[in-house]
């Protein structure tokens, strides 16, 4: 029998979901709520300066990059099977787009992060 | 009508017929095997096996030992050459279902651990947990799978054997997901059909332990032996049936009255000790168990309720942790079936029927007095059991003469070929025809339940625990009638993909001569000896005129013919069956007496 | 008994393929006691009632696997689940889910036994070892690596409940999986190369996305979705590693 | 000719048949959201790349209600996701031995939850000491 390339997409998936699980709701809660609305931290936390500087160190470049690409593989991998449940068959077609946004994804902030000089 | 022509067919994928199997597979891989079953194998019913497998193992344990409990536990109605072959091979073949990666219980060092039984004189049941039926079938059955030979016809009925030339060359199977039949040419065939529990009323058994391959072997002229030899297991679940395994007392439960009192000490059994001891009390063998049961619901001292008159299990002194490591499977049907928490609650429990002792007459290599036939496991009787089974005889029993039946039914195929295939295939077309009788029946009446009701009903009254030459006579009477009332059995169903009905027809006409047969050697045999206790005036063992086996032979229409044949005696002279502190008497005044003289 | 027995009403998917186009539900009413299981409410059906009505059934206690049927919607034992837990409202039973209905409540079971067939499911032995030399040593520790995944009864309830099946019936499937994971996690075992080229393929381990039903149904405990779940590791390890660690390539 | 014709039903509409299914699917669907929010961070990381002003018109946008309301749902889904992340963990994980007796599956789903509540508040705080 053929030997399946799962492990790829999984290891991946697996990656993605831990993050997601361990450190996931405090992100959420700081970018997305705290913030920009200005509780628990100062709201200059994410201004631009300070992004940029945490963007210029590598350990910044790797942890941004790790959020957002393993983030976009964990829910590639699972938007995937969702729509193999709903009974979407056109396996080729589904892999391209669930897969392949993922790695657009991956590539654009590779990219970014990589033009941000120090 | 599909022909399939195998070197040998094996009728019954349970332990015997699978162990069989493996055998002839191993003795030559160029046979072709046709291994029949009326259920997946791993449905048969060796997988409700509870206890466990018994074979010499500790050092202070002896063949000689094992030997004696089997032969006295037997009421010296034994073979005592096959009983003699069979405590040897037992350990080669506990070891083989090691190999074959059977899961048995272990001992921290590693080594495979063994449990105490009822009626044994040292520890040597090898069990897996509480579950060592299913887990040597689903052994031997994925074992099996390994074996290209061996060709399975799952879910295919046997319904008659071929026989031409005075010998058995094959058997005629309906495939049910079909309806159609395939005829299975065969130069040697192997019986592994089970046993017959069916034909009484509360019984541990299966649905599908009807007898079939006893019944067929017996219209063939085949005489079946012993057969008023019939188990009572005495801890089962009111109603239904079900089994609490001898292990629960083998891991040290008590069996209580209604007034908390071991009553077993009043039987020949005691003196009751806190902890188990072999041949004592709560292990001492099934038939004293259940029939102290009888004399206490005399007695009025049973616990009468909704469940009828019962006695109580206690394992509650076990406590939770041990009894869901030793007995998960008991902790789960009690819960489950009886709402009952055996840590905290003792479990209610009575007697019912278990084990057929008798069967097809075999020789000590499996071969019955047709050429060509063999027969093996609890359908079968090679001669161990004689008048009441210890408890884990019978799962070694498949083992060792499963591989016997392989290795002679081998042997035979190679020493034959097919004669008139022609003659064979027009039997066949006979066969058919009748077996599909019965669906088309128009005329009928006879409602089946209600046949096999009053079957069961009347096995329990007239051949049950104790027996009486009045009720007995009653039975035989009943079973002849009912005989009758089935040739007017009325069937609903006329479909043939899986029509169950028409399938438990033909079961009910197995069953119905399986019970004829016990009524008749019951009540012709004028003593008491193991299973077969009366009470009209045979209270007693009889050795001048019943150390015989009993042979019933078939008919047709009329009531068996019951001959006698002679028991082979080797070592071990009738004695005094005795246990406690009684057997522990008996043993050494037998001893001194070898020493004497 | 017979001031406490009540009547209890039970529908039957019945499907006859010689006359039924698609399956049909059947209403039989049932007098029952407290203690009957639903299997025992079928057979007072086909003894008494419509002889016509087809299920499997053996042991009656839940270790031969036969009479696995949906419940009420859900994948059950019939022979030990009660009918009391259902009164006053009745109840339904229907073939297992997933699988081809045969006829009336039995299914086809050829693809399951088919399977169970192709994973060698025996011992292949890391050392051989002859009869003489006794049995292997295999602490309690080592045996309970595996105890649990040998406990498994084939009764399918498991594949029932399996939406990956389901929709792909070329997936292993739980049962069937966990029973290879058995074999594999013995100590006496060095077959695990073998299988895992099943193991390892779109059909094994990978078929199966963790929905994680078929240990809720399983009615011995064998925990399938653990059986599967943990080799996604090794088999993930082994894709990225198998051309540096020796003999790990495969096929 | 055999008169078998095994019938085959069909698996439309499955994931309704059984609230175990809902559930799965609910589990399923937090990637949904999850790939929302990375690709959020995504736009933000390009503003970032195109300088303050970009940048700080992402961080207004960040501020509508629209927003808030999606992040609260984000938040509530992330919850959900570490929840049934560590519940099915037992069944990812080898049987595992602790002297002598066997790893409960509580406990590792405990022990991943704790983790998780721990790797929250360590996040929070690093970054309040960054800022
Ligand atoms: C509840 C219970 C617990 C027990 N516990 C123990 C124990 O602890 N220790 C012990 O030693 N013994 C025990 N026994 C006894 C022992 O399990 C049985 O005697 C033994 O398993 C019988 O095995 P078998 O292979 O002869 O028959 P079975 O396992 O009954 O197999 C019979 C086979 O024949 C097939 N068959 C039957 N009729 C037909 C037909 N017409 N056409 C095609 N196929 C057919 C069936 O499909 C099946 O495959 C127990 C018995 C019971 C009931
Ligand atoms: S794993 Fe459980 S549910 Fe599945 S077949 Fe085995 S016993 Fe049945
Ligand atoms: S339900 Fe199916 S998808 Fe996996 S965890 Fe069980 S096999
Ligand atoms: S009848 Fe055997 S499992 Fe239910």
């Amino acid at each position: 029998m053929k030997r399946s390339n799962e492990p790829i997409f999984w290891s991946l998936f697996g990656a993605g979901g831990m993050l997601a699980a361990l450190i996931g709701p405090a992100l959420v809660f700081i970018t997305g709520i705290a913030v920009p609305f200005g509780f628990v931290f100062s709201p200059d936390t994410m201004s631009y300066a300070h992004m940029l500087a945490f963007s210029q160190s590598w350990a910044g470049k790797v942890f941004v990059l790790a959020v957002i690409a393993l983030f976009l593989w964990h829910a590639a991998h699972r938007i995937h099977i969702l729509l193999h449940d709903f009974g979407v068959h056109a396996v080729t077609a589904v892999r391209v787009l669930c897969y392949g946004g993922a790695f657009a994804g991956t590539v654009i902030a590779a990219y970014t992060l990589l033009m941000i000089k120090a | 009508m599909e022909v399939f022509k195998a070197d040998v067919a094996i009728v019954g994928a349970g332990g015997a017929g699978l162990r069989a199997a493996i055998a002839v597979a191993e003795a030559d891989p160029k046979l072709k095997i046709a291994l029949i079953s009326k259920v997946y194998p791993m449905r048969s019913h060796t997988v409700a096996a509870e206890g466990g497998a018994a074979a010499v193992t500790r050092p202070d344990d002896s063949l000689d030992h094992h030997f004696n409990d089997t032969v006295g536990g037997g009421d010296w109605l034994c073979e005592q050459d096959v009983v003699e072959y069979f405590v040897e091979h037992a350990h080669e073949e506990m070891v083989q279902m090691e190999h074959w990666g059977c899961p048995w219980s272990r001992k921290e060092d590693g080594h495979v651990n063994v449990r105490a039984f009822g009626g044994m004189k040292i520890e040597r049941t090898w069990f897996a947990a509480d579950k060592t039926g299913f887990h040597m079938l689903h052994t031997l059955f994925q074992t099996s799978i390994k074996y290209p030979s061996i060709k399975r016809f799952d879910e295919y009925f046997c319904s008659d054997l071929m026989v031409e030339d005075g010998r058995c060359q094959g058997v005629l199977a309906i495939q049910i997901a079909t309806g159609e039949f395939t005829l299975i040419e065969a130069k040697a065939v192997i019986i592994a059909t089970g046993g017959a529990g069916r034909v009484f009323r509360e019984n541990t058994n299966g649905g599908i332990v009807t007898g079939d391959g006893m019944a067929l072997a017996y219209r063939h002229g085949v005489p079946l032996r012993d057969m008023e030899f019939v188990q009572y297991h005495p801890t089962c679940m009111p109603r239904t049936g079900l089994l609490f395994t001898e292990a629960c007392r083998g891991e040290g439960g008590f069996l209580l009255n209604k007034d908390g009192y071991r009553y077993l000490q009043d039987y020949g059994l005691g003196p009751p000790e806190d902890k188990p001891r072999n041949k004592f009390m709560e292990l001492g063998p099934r038939d004293r168990l259940s029939q102290a049961f009888w004399h206490e619901q005399q007695k009025g001292r049973t616990i009468e309720g909704p469940l009828g008159s019962v006695v109580q299990l206690d394992l509650r002194h076990l406590g939770e942790a041990y009894l869901r490591e030793r007995l998960p499977q008991i902790y789960e049907l009690a819960e489950e079936f009886l709402g009952v928490d055996p840590a905290h609650a003792p479990i209610p429990v009575v007697p019912a029927v278990h084990y057929t002792m008798g069967g097809i007459l075999a020789d000590g290599k499996t071969a019955s007095s047709l050429p060509g036939l063999y027969s093996v496991g609890e359908c079968s009787s090679v001669g161990i059991h004689g008048a009441n089974r210890l408890g884990s005889n019978s799962l070694t029993e498949l083992c060792v003469f499963g591989k016997v039946a392989g290795v002679e039914a081998a042997k035979f195929a190679k020493s034959v070929s097919i004669s008139n295939p022609g003659a064979i295939e027009k039997q066949a077309a006979a066969a058919q025809a009748r077996a599909l009788g019965i669906v088309n029946n128009s005329g009928g009446t006879e409602r089946m339940a209600v046949l096999r009701t009053e079957m069961a009903k009347s096995m329990e009254s007239g051949c049950g625990i104790y027996r009486l030459g009045t009720t007995m006579q009653e039975t035989c009477n009943k079973i002849d009638e009912l005989r009758q009332r089935y040739k007017k059995l009325k069937l609903e169903d006329r479909s043939k993909v899986y029509n169950t009905e028409w399938l438990l027809g033909i079961e009910l006409g197995f069953l119905l001569d399986v019970a004829q047969s016990m009524a008749y050697s019951a009540i012709n045999r004028k003593e008491s000896r193991g299973s077969h206790q009366r009470i009209d005036g045979f209270e007693q063992r009889d050795d001048a005129n019943f150390l015989k086996h009993s042979l019933a032979y078939y008919t047709g229409d009329g009531t068996p013919r019951i001959e006698y044949g002679d028991v082979k005696i080797t070592k071990s002279k009738p004695a005094t069956r005795a246990y406690g502190a009684a057997g522990v008497k008996a043993d050494k005044d037998r001893k001194n007496e070898a020493a004497n003289g | 008994m017979a001031e406490n027995e009540k009547i209890i009403e039970i529908e039957v998917l019945r499907y006859r393929p010689e006359q039924d186009k698609e399956p049909v539900l059947q209403t039989y009413k049932v007098p029952f006691t407290d203690d009957m299981s639903v299997l025992q409410g079928l057979q007072y059906i086909k003894d008494y009632l419509d002889g016509t009505v087809s299920f499997r059934w053996s042991c009656r206690m839940a270790i031969c696997g036969s009479c696995g049927m949906m419940i009420d919607g859900k994948p059950k034992l019939s022979c030990k689940t009660f009918l009391r837990d259902y009164y006053p409202g009745g109840l339904r039973v229907e073939a297992l889910a997933h699988l081809p209905i045969e006829r009336d409540l039995v299914v086809d079971a050829t693809d399951f036994v088919t399977k169970l067939e192709s994973i060698k499911p025996y011992i292949i032995p890391k050392e051989p070892r002859a009869l003489e030399q006794g049995e292997y040593l295999q602490t309690p520790q080592q045996r309970d690596m595996y105890e649990q995944f040998s406990s498994c009864i084939n009764c399918m309830l498991c594949y029932a409940a399996c939406p990956q099946y389901g929709l792909n019936p070329k997936f292993t499937g739980p049962g069937i999986l966990a029973l290879m994971h058995r074999y594999n996690a013995d100590s006496r075992d060095g077959g695990q190369a073998e299988r895992n080229e099943l193991g390892y393929a779109d059909e094994g381990y990978w078929g199966c996305t963790a929905v994680g039903y078929c240990s809720e149904v399983c009615p011995k405990g064998v925990d399938p979705a653990n059986a599967i779940n943990q080799n996604k590791m090794n088999s993930a390890i082994n894709y990225f590693t198998r051309f540096v660690t020796p003999g790990g390539a495969g096929k | 000719m055999s008169n078998r014709r095994p019938y085959v039903r069909s698996m439309d509409g499955w994931w309704k048949r059984d609230p175990y299914f809902i559930r799965y699917m609910a589990r399923e669907v937090t990637a949904v959201f999850v790939a929302l929010y990375a690709i959020v961070l995504l736009f933000g990381l390009v503003r970032l790349g195109q300088g303050e002003a970009a940048f700080n018109g992402w961080l207004q946008y960040l501020k509508t209600p629209w927003m808030l309301v999606f992040h609260l749902i984000v938040l509530a889904v992330f919850c959900y996701h570490t929840w049934s992340w560590f519940n099915i963990m037992p069944k990812t994980m080898p049987i595992i031995f602790m002297g002598g007796k066997r790893l409960q599956p509580g406990t590792i789903t405990g022990t991943g939850l704790a983790a998780s509540v721990v790797a929250c508040l360590a996040v929070l705080f690093i970054v309040r000491g960054m800022s």
